[in-house]
């Protein structure tokens, strides 16, 4: 395993950034009129994420998906118009929570622990037809602690499927404190499987990188799931719109602050280790103007044809009958 | 027909203030579920209860529905009142198991030795979060021997049906639609008196909140207050509606729907839940299988779909007063006998 | 009405045969659940598979329903086609919202681009084992939009319609009655002919197995076969009793309903589900929708309680033949327009 | 912690036995009609969980509940009554997989892994009421990879409920074996939230009681949940009439042999302690009588009143409207 390109990460990690302050903002102009659930503070796990998956890996997400879907290579206009309501990459039909793509294998459910089952299934169905591919299920820390997570990590351990079980431990489960809501360690809920488990620093894409590393490797040659606990912590309330009351000031400013903030964390050690500040400017100029780009571009997307809003929900139109009267 | 004057308060205040109340007036009621207790809950519908009534009443649980629900069971089994908090009524499907097999049918398994006297409340229907944030599957629960199914349409009935409820000897499933609960009761088309205390009101009768003539429309939740601006929009263009509000799906009174439909000329059941084996097929089933020839003519107006996620395909397809305006309409001006092709 | 000549087979065998082919055909079909691999299912139904498809293809699981109803989604979005068995259908409750949030709702969220052709095949209905494992459900699945549902009330379509679900492109509800599976085919009160392969049997097109006149039977899975014992029954007292066979409660054939409901005198819902908020009401309704003044007569038999477990608390709520026909004959004779007091 | 009375115990084993195979027998006799799952070779388990409990003490049972009714104190003639679908504890409605008793307060269910949530609602309950009171919440090797269980763990450990996980491991779930359901330890299941997990030999009533003491122990000072884990070994088929293809000849006489069957291998153990003969041939008879005489009892409770039937699905009959036509 190669090291992580610190530069590039800060590069993408800037685009993470301001993607998802675009998609704040268009909460506040109703471009999206739902909830939604930004990654703004947990981009550095997004960005080892993505150091370490192949195109043709799959992820299977949370209600908090944005990122990974970045991470995977899905196309960000295609996203980003979803996300606007338009008709992206569900036809305007999923939205925020509910990302699908075929090519890179992308998705995500909007109930907690639900995606743990699917991805064993995706891992299944992979597992002979292509050896070598990684199915990853991403949780919250409040997610795991359902059923279906934990039912999820057997099953996996038992058929060794090839899935990384990552969970983004940002503390808290909407306003529930991690550890009012969660016995013991996270990163040990793999022991009793037999699945091996790694903590760290969410903040460092380093930190994440070299636990995910293990653990896709291990998934890659067949010897079946871990699980990966990266520590971080959401910068915005849990949806856009929330007066977050639940968070201790102190708490929220020490996470934020610029040397535990995962971007300018790595600006300041790029910095140090003699990274022109120009070239870390241009990096921040560039993502900013990239994802100005696809923003423009998301918004020339068409919306969905109201006329269709019955289609889709069987293979065949009309497969069950519609509105009466 | 909004008597509440200047009332600020929106719904989950109300519902919050009745859960106070009972849990000053009965030391066994507790709280439990998600962001209840820091927070409040996510609607505010149980705020400030911690504050007054500490830790060991007011609980937030890990996101673990089947293992609060089914210790909620447990609990009222070993004597508590517990109300527990399912936030969005779309996860009951991780933890149908406790409400379908336990809840429901602990008092018959065991002959009426044991009981389960707790409330399961639940925020259902659609302010916009797409298809798993959305539905209301009241019919999902009603299906059900064993569950008693309140389904408050007004400030009212929000205080009123909460009070029935906790009180009762069996389990029952509240749902609380989102609009009402963050709706001030003042800018409803309806909302009831609400100076004096809060007086229970009992399970199975149902309501006519508006005479008709025309057409009776009858529905629960908030539909029932998109079913009055329909009404009143209907009564400018000379179509005379009626509305009457279920109240209660399980008990549900039967007699009470079979005597409004006796009396209307088209009757339409309106629904934010699913259109298929669901309240709509229910009521009107009850009316033809009661009123035979008698009965006036039918019609159901419902979801049909899983909810979409932009603004206007949701628009299309989630009932409004417009679509249960124009429901209405056409089937008054229907002919009455209708065989498809 | 029985064609079977002197077939041993049962049910059971009939569906491991159909599955047998139907693996044999296509190589992405694979076969999960609990004791499904080295038992062959509680009830045969998955006999032999493994042996000769190996445990690539067949799966024993965990108890673990959520996880393995769960990968059986994910593995048909990722192009297998998996038939997953839920032992018992009273089982469900743990893993609904697979069922109900991931499977039905995969191809509307995602517009199209994401499909989940599978089949959950599970056993319902009563053989004596009480509240927690004799239910039917069909409605609450029924009730979700997204999921097909078929309940096949003989031998022919227990194969036929399999092999139409395997094939289907949507996620299809299986409802395998044990009494069909556990049945000799010969001892059916119906069966067709079984000597030719298996062809598959369209979705959403009832059949009718018996002319009536005087009253038509409405029934689906086994509780058809208990309505032609009945109408047999009537026929000997002079009344004339039809027998409809619903098939797929989704799509349901309700064009087809209201045929067969405008050519008879009274019509009958017979279901051992619940009565409440099921297929019962969703056909009355259907049907006094269409017909209205035109409609016949209408009523329901069906499963009101949670199922008791001694043998006569058992046969006093579950619908018998004996039942159907008291029914049916109730129906017959109370007068047209009946009004509750 | 005092230690067990092993002549007591067999005493009490050899009931429970017998009572076992009196409801087999009333399965041929065609006295019950539905499943029956009984718990014959389990008998060890049961007579220490006996040895442990305290009458106001609680237990939440699963398919296979008599002998943990028996061992709590539950009257063995309403008990019998029911599985005899007279009006015995449950009048009848229940059943043998829906046993309830108020005082002591026993109950069960048929769906696997839900004991455990309804174990720590009522464990919720008496926490604070009666403190020293402890729920047990039975589940067999199977029904530990049920997400209901682990969800109960979690929350049993962060509320430290007096709760103890009783797993009775025969080794499979219907005809799937541990190893093919089960990855890991059972006894580790408890570890990743901090409950301490103890393995036994469920075939010796010492060893089970050496592991329930320290387990009830800390239940009873309000230090919180445990896992026990008690190995053993089903004599029947999963149900009564169960063809039991599944399990290897050899396997079957190894654990039904005189040296490790339960029953016999205490037998042998008394009589090397020097206990005579004759006492145990008295307790057998002794047994014998007794599970005799509640079954003439038994068999002389009335059958529910057919009328009835729909009582008791409310508080107040008729609640919800029956069936019509
Ligand atoms: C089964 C279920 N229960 C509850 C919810 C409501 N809910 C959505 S997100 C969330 C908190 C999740 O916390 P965590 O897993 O830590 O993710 P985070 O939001 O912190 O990223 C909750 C309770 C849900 N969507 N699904
Ligand atoms: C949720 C659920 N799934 C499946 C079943 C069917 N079932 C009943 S008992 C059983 C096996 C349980 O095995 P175990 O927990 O080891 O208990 P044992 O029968 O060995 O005592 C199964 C699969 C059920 N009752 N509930
Ligand atoms: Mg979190
Ligand atoms: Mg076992």
């Amino acid at each position: 395993m190669t090291a992580i390109d610190l530069a590039d990460a800060y590069r993408t990690m800037a685009v993470y950034r301001r993607f998802e302050e675009a998609v704040g903002a268009a909460v506040v102009t109703g471009e999206v009129h739902g909830e939604m659930h930004l990654g703004i503070g947990q981009e550095a796990i997004a960005v080892a994420l993505r150091a370490m998956l192949e195109p043709t890996d799959a992820v299977v997400s949370t209600h908090r998906p944005h990122l990974h879907a970045l991470a995977l290579g899905v196309d960000p206009v295609a996203l980003l118009a979803e996300l606007l309501e338009r008709s992206g990459l569900s036809g305007g039909k999923g939205g925020h929570m509910h990302l699908f793509s075929r090519d890179p294998q992308f998705m995500c459910t909007g109930i907690v622990g639900a995606s743990a089952p699917l991805a064993c299934g995706d891992a299944l169905a992979q597992q002979r037809r292509d050896p070598g591919r990684v199915t990853v299920a991403v949780a919250g820390d409040g997610s795991m602690n359902q059923g279906a997570v934990f039912e999820s990590m057997n099953l996996a351990a038992l058929w060794r499927l090839p899935v990384v079980f990552l969970c983004e431990d940002n503390g808290y489960g909407i306003s529930v404190r991690r550890d009012v809501a969660t016995a013991g360690q996270l990163a040990d809920r793999g022991t009793p499987f037999g699945i091996p488990g790694h903590a760290c620093d969410g903040t460092d894409p380093e930190a994440v990188y070299a636990a995910l590393g293990p653990a896709f490797e291990r998934a890659r040659s067949g010897d079946g799931p871990s699980v990966v606990v990266a520590t971080c912590y959401r910068f915005r309330g849990h949806y856009e719109g929330d007066a977050d009351t639940y968070r201790p000031k102190g708490e929220k400013d020490d996470w934020m602050s610029a040397p535990r903030d995962p971007l300018s964390r790595l600006r300041a050690r790029l910095e140090a280790a003699g990274v022109p500040v120009v070239e870390l400017d241009a990096a921040d100029a560039a993502a900013e103007a990239e994802v100005a780009g696809w923003l423009e571009a998301a918004r020339s997307v068409p919306f969905p044809d109201v006329d269709r809003v019955r289609d889709d929900v069987y293979a065949a139109p009309g497969a069950r009958q519609g509105v009466r009267a | 027909m909004n008597a509440a004057g200047s009332d600020r308060r929106n719904g989950s205040q109300l519902v919050a203030e009745t859960l106070h109340a009972e849990m000053d007036r009965d030391p066994s009621v507790i709280v439990l579920g998600e962001d209840v207790a820091e927070l409040g809950g996510v609607f505010g519908a149980t705020r400030r209860l911690r504050r007054t009534y500490g830790d060991e009443r007011v609980l937030d649980t890990p996101i673990s529905e089947t293992a609060f629900v089914g210790a909620a069971i447990g609990a009222a089994q070993a004597g508590l009142r517990p109300v527990v908090e399912l936030m969005f009524v779309d996860f009951l499907g991780v933890c149908f198991d406790q409400i379908m097999n336990q809840m429901a049918k602990a008092r018959y398994m065991s002959g009426g030795a044991v009981t389960a006297p707790l409330v399961l409340r639940s925020a259902v229907g659609c302010i916009g979060a797409a298809a798993q944030h959305s539905q209301v599957l009241s019919a999902t629960f009603a299906h059900i021997p064993g569950l008693k199914v309140a389904f408050p349409a007004s400030p009212g009935d929000l205080r009123g049906l909460l009070l029935t409820a906790i009180r009762d000897d069996d389990p029952v499933i509240f749902l609380e639609h989102k609009w009402l609960l963050k709706t001030r009761v003042a800018e409803l088309p309806f909302c009831e008196d609400l100076s004096e205390p809060a007086d229970a009101v009992p399970f199975g009768e149902l309501r006519r909140l508006r005479d008709g003539g025309d057409v009776t429309i009858v529905a629960a939740g908030f539909m029932v207050q998109l079913a009055l601006t329909a009404a009143e929009a209907l009564e400018a263009e000379g179509i005379r509606a009626g509305v009457v509000d279920v109240r209660t799906l399980v008990p549900l009174d039967r007699e009470g729907l079979v005597r409004e439909a006796a009396a209307a000329d088209a009757l339409l059941v309106v629904d934010d839940d699913y259109a298929d084996y669901g309240m709509c097929g229910e009521v009107i089933a009850t009316v033809a299988e009661a009123l035979g020839r008698g009965a006036p003519r039918l019609a159901r107006h419902a979801l049909d779909v899983p909810i979409p996620a932009n603004r206007a395909l949701e628009e299309a397809v989630v009932p409004s007063a417009a679509s249960i305006a124009a429901a209405a309409r056409g089937l008054v001006s229907a002919s009455a006998a209708q065989v498809p092709a």
